[in-house]
């Protein structure tokens, strides 16, 4: 992991407050790995965690949603600005637990930190998406996975429903998630059910992003874990959920 | 580099910059970042003399130009860490700070004489940490019961003494005083000031807690303000710290009577943020001609 | 709107949204901007019983999302207040508060005399300027001070009382039990904080003063915690300030326990700002299908 | 006097560290008046005093240095992006005063101000132009003044010397001036022994810009006054300097 000021290569809208951030990058980095990303101004002041969307020859790639102040703040950033990127951090997948059949659930958003996954396990894994109403990302997944589902809680495009509705986890030895909490818990649950390993990356709020700070404490089993460092992909079996 | 070296309470400080309490771990981390010999030194998380889980619920909150903190003094307690975490600390080659706090005097008591027996250069004893439901803070608000813990501790810890104190004290002089004529070496000045966060979606305090600490730059023009009132009322050696950023604000610090400052929050806004100011502390001696900070501290 | 009625220590508000004392002078400047009549109420600037030149050598300085200032309480005096100011306050059409400040119990006693037989609304008594060397805040410090100056100010003040509490106090619960009991109708609170900055270059503090007062989006979190504490721990209303910049923070001072708020340097930064916020209200209570702010009034 | 958000038409360098901002603005000004600006965005808290260096049909132009945290901010803005102003605020020039042979001397970015008041006053008045070694703004001049002299310290261009140096303060009836305070002190002074009215733009840290906040002190012979609403022209007779 590093502090550096990398140059924006493209900072573009691709869905309704969705933006695709590509900057420079030097180094290797694990599937689910993220970065502390900071404009280098005083519009805010702690570095927001933006988890690798896709890596490969010096360029890499984040999605990330518009919620607030910071993200706003990086969405306004353009080409040949620099931006302060600190990282690679956390844990990342495992890959070695995933070399067997497997499940990628993505729920809106949360979907950006699986697509390096998928291109990294290759067709052997199936890819699940499900958005509210508006689709992105669902192409570059196609790119790699084995079969791609889409749905839409409205089902104006793909299938209607949620997610968790068309994945047979018979079908599966391994499921990895990220989304929304409800989401999540509800797979971590049906794994449980199928005996099927499950592995999902949370969320927390974030100071330090690299396990000093103690700040964004995920509960297991084992007592207060660091979402930034133990984390930020756990497995189910782990969390008290 | 030489002309940073900087002695205080019987040690010798490769430079004035040591890392903040609770900001730095116990370094492990940051030593992939750079290299932490360079630091003045570096205070631990922390600690209490049992292990501690550290507060339920939300632990962060941003707010303008700062952040609130409800940690909680999460700490591996001190036998784990003179076990598990010292040896690697004193490999570091800098100085190496304990930071000790406590619910009641006996849990002080207990972890010096651990320490005492320890490779710890320093201990700061922090009897301001608002994150702590009994005990912590209590000791650092009112000058007679920080007198009474201060001396006790001092007369039973081997090693330089270093009492943090809190800006929720009552009066920052008077606190001042008391923490020198009970027989502190040094003290560091200021922890968090309490604070508060709604969540007006809920309805609900952001914090389990309810109150919590804040710190970062926001914090900056009142922490130099106390560390000058400190300084004008007391000899012992002074940390400044509280909202440090840049290497400007170190010179503000020291310029107000601070001999040493220590960086928290901006560990955080650019984890290698105390090499760029300790880099920037010679550019700025270069560029004034100043041989010793000397020179400058305490001018204002 | 009427749903924004505020009722407190005896008056009719339109809404709990003031301007605070020393950011809105005496309303003229503003009256050119928008229309004052739709504030809930102005807060004077600080009044003395003599006019006041206030502090020389530099007064403003920008800090993160803060300022410092050292005004010194510059001001016209009560007589030329009431002659050539409050008849043109009084037509804004909201109720106007008269904010007093004094360096010793006679000004404070005599100022009062005064503003009995004149036409103002409500008396903000200030016993907490940091920008000035005798008086002002050292009646803000400590607690049994404060419960002399203020019974006595009540035994012969004529308008409702609202004491305007420093952030300095040793304890706020304290202090404001001791308001409440010492007869005060309300208290407002928090006046600034006192910080310092220094300038590297001169090696001079910037302030002639030395130390001044620090407002702002900067202090919002510790202002809320002081406003719930003392919420806490009182029964009369409690006028909520600092750091409100938008309406979001109104409804967290609200919900800390606030009758009522007051708008300070916010007014520099946006200058209609006060008028946004109370739009703002009013949207909030639609969007939560609340009837009244009775019903998230210290919920929390 | 109004808060608005501004639509940008330009904002570019022009000269180093010298932009000339142009944005979209209905009403009417008086030569010498300024505006409070701030980015939408936190970066900053304070408003920045910047003087109206011209305005014509709908559009109001000023031209300031990158010096801090604002006006670096401020510079990093771009065409349609909108900008909070506050104004137009201040006494102005008192055109009036002004009708007689007139001198403007600026110095440096102070010339700032100077330009809308060189337009109103015509050919009747004379424009001297001081620069440490860059040029800037001397063309926009020439349009509107009688005579123009340009100088620079090290005599780059121009003439070689301070402004001050080629003033006959006899030839003029009144003096006007915006620069260092150094500079101005010397007019000032020269002015008194002319016997030459003089007019000085001041500058003050300020928070409000309109009067009420006390922050903005000019010590005159009649005691304190404010920057922003009583100045920011001041009659030299009422300086204490
Ligand atoms: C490991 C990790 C990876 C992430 N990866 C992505 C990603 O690839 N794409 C994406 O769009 N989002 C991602 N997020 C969520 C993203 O960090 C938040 O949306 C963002 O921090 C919100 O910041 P803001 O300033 O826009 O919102 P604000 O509400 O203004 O933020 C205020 C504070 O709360 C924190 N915060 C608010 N929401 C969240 C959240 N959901 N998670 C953590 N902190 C939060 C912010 O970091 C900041 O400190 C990730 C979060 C984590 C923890
Ligand atoms: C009435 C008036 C008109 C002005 N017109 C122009 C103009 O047309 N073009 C131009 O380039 N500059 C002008 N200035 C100066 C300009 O306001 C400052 O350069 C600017 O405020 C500096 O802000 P900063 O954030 O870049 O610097 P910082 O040093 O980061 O600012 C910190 C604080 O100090 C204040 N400050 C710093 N320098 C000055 C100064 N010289 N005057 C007033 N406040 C200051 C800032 O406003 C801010 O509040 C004018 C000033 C005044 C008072
Ligand atoms: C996340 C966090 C944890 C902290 N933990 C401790 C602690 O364990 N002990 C302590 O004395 N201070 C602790 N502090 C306080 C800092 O050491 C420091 O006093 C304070 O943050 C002010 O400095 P800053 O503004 O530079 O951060 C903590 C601060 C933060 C932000
Ligand atoms: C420039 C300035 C002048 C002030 N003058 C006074 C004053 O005369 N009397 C007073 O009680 N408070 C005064 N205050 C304090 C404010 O009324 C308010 O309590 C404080 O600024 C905190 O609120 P804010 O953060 O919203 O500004 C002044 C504040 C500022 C910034
Ligand atoms: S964010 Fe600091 S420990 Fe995880
Ligand atoms: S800047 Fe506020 S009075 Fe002039």
């Amino acid at each position: 992991m590093k502090v550096i000021n990398s140059r924006i290569i493209e900072n573009n809208l691709i869905s309704n407050k969705i933006y695709k951030l590509k900057v420079e990058f030097a180094g290797s980095i694990i599937p689910g790995q993220f970065f502390m990303i900071k404009t280098l101004d005083n519009s805010f002041l702690l570095p927001r965690p933006i988890s690798v969307h896709d890596f490969n020859q010096n360029e890499l790639t984040f999605l990330y949603r518009t919620e607030g102040t910071g993200t706003t703040k990086i969405s306004t950033m353009r080409e040949n600005d620099l931006i302060q990127l600190f990282g690679p951090l956390g844990n990342g997948f495992d890959i070695n637990e995933l070399k067997c059949k497997t499940a990628i659930i993505g729920g809106g958003i949360g979907a950006a930190p699986l697509l390096y996954l998928s291109k990294v396990l290759g067709k052997n894994a199936d890819v699940y998406l499900g958005y509210k109403n508006d689709v992105y990302m669902d192409d570059s997944f196609r790119k790699y996975a084995g079969n791609t589902v889409v749905c839409t809680e409205d089902g104006c495009i793909g299938e209607k429903g949620f997610v968790t509705d068309f994945i047979d986890y018979n079908n599966y030895d391994a499921v990895v998630t990220c989304g929304p909490e409800i989401m999540m818990n509800k797979i971590i649950e049906s794994c449980r059910e199928h005996n099927v390993k499950c592995f999902a990356s949370l969320e927390r709020r974030m100071a330090c992003g690299m396990g000093v700070c103690l700040g964004c404490t995920v509960e297991t089993k084992d007592g207060y874990k660091r979402a930034c460092k133990d984390g930020p992909v756990f497995s189910a079996d782990e969390l008290r959920c | 580099m030489i002309r940073l070296i900087t002695n205080a309470m019987g040690l010798e400080f490769k430079n004035p910059v040591l890392t903040a309490s609770g900001t730095f771990g116990f370094g492990e981390e940051f030593s992939e970042i750079y290299d932490l010999s360079k630091l003045g030194g570096i205070c631990s998380k922390g600690l209490t003399l049992r292990e501690r889980q550290g507060n339920s619920g939300i632990r962060i909150w941003e707010t303008p130009m700062g952040m609130i903190n409800s940690i909680g003094l999460q700490n591996p307690g001190v036998d784990n860490f003179i076990k598990y975490e010292l040896p690697r600390m004193k490999s570091y080659n800098t100085v190496i700070a304990v930071n000790l706090g406590g619910h009641c005097e006996e849990d002080y008591f207990e972890g010096i004489y651990k320490l005492n027996e320890s490779d710890v250069d320093l201990i700061e004893l922090n009897i301001s940490c608002p994150n702590v439901k009994t005990g912590g803070m209590a000791f650092g608000v009112k000058s007679s019961v920080a007198y009474n813990i201060v001396s006790k501790v001092k007369r039973i810890c081997k090693k330089p003494l270093m009492v943090k104190l809190s800006p929720n004290a009552e009066s920052m002089s008077e606190m001042a005083i008391a923490c020198e004529e009970a027989g502190a070496d040094g003290i560091s000045l200021i922890n968090t000031i309490q604070a508060m966060a709604i969540d007006i979606k809920k309805r609900k305090p952001v914090f389990d807690n309810v109150y919590a600490g804040l710190s970062g730059p926001c914090v900056k023009p009142i922490a130099l303000r106390m560390v000058h009132e400190a300084a004008k009322n007391v000899k012992i050696p002074i940390c400044g710290l509280g909202g440090i950023m840049t290497t400007q604000d170190v010179i503000e610090f020291i310029m107000a009577g601070a001999t040493l400052v220590q960086i928290g929050t901006a560990n955080f806004i650019k984890p290698d943020a105390a090499i760029d100011i300790i880099d920037g502390l010679t550019e700025f001696m270069d560029r004034e001609g100043i041989d010793s900070l000397d020179e400058i501290r305490g001018i204002v």
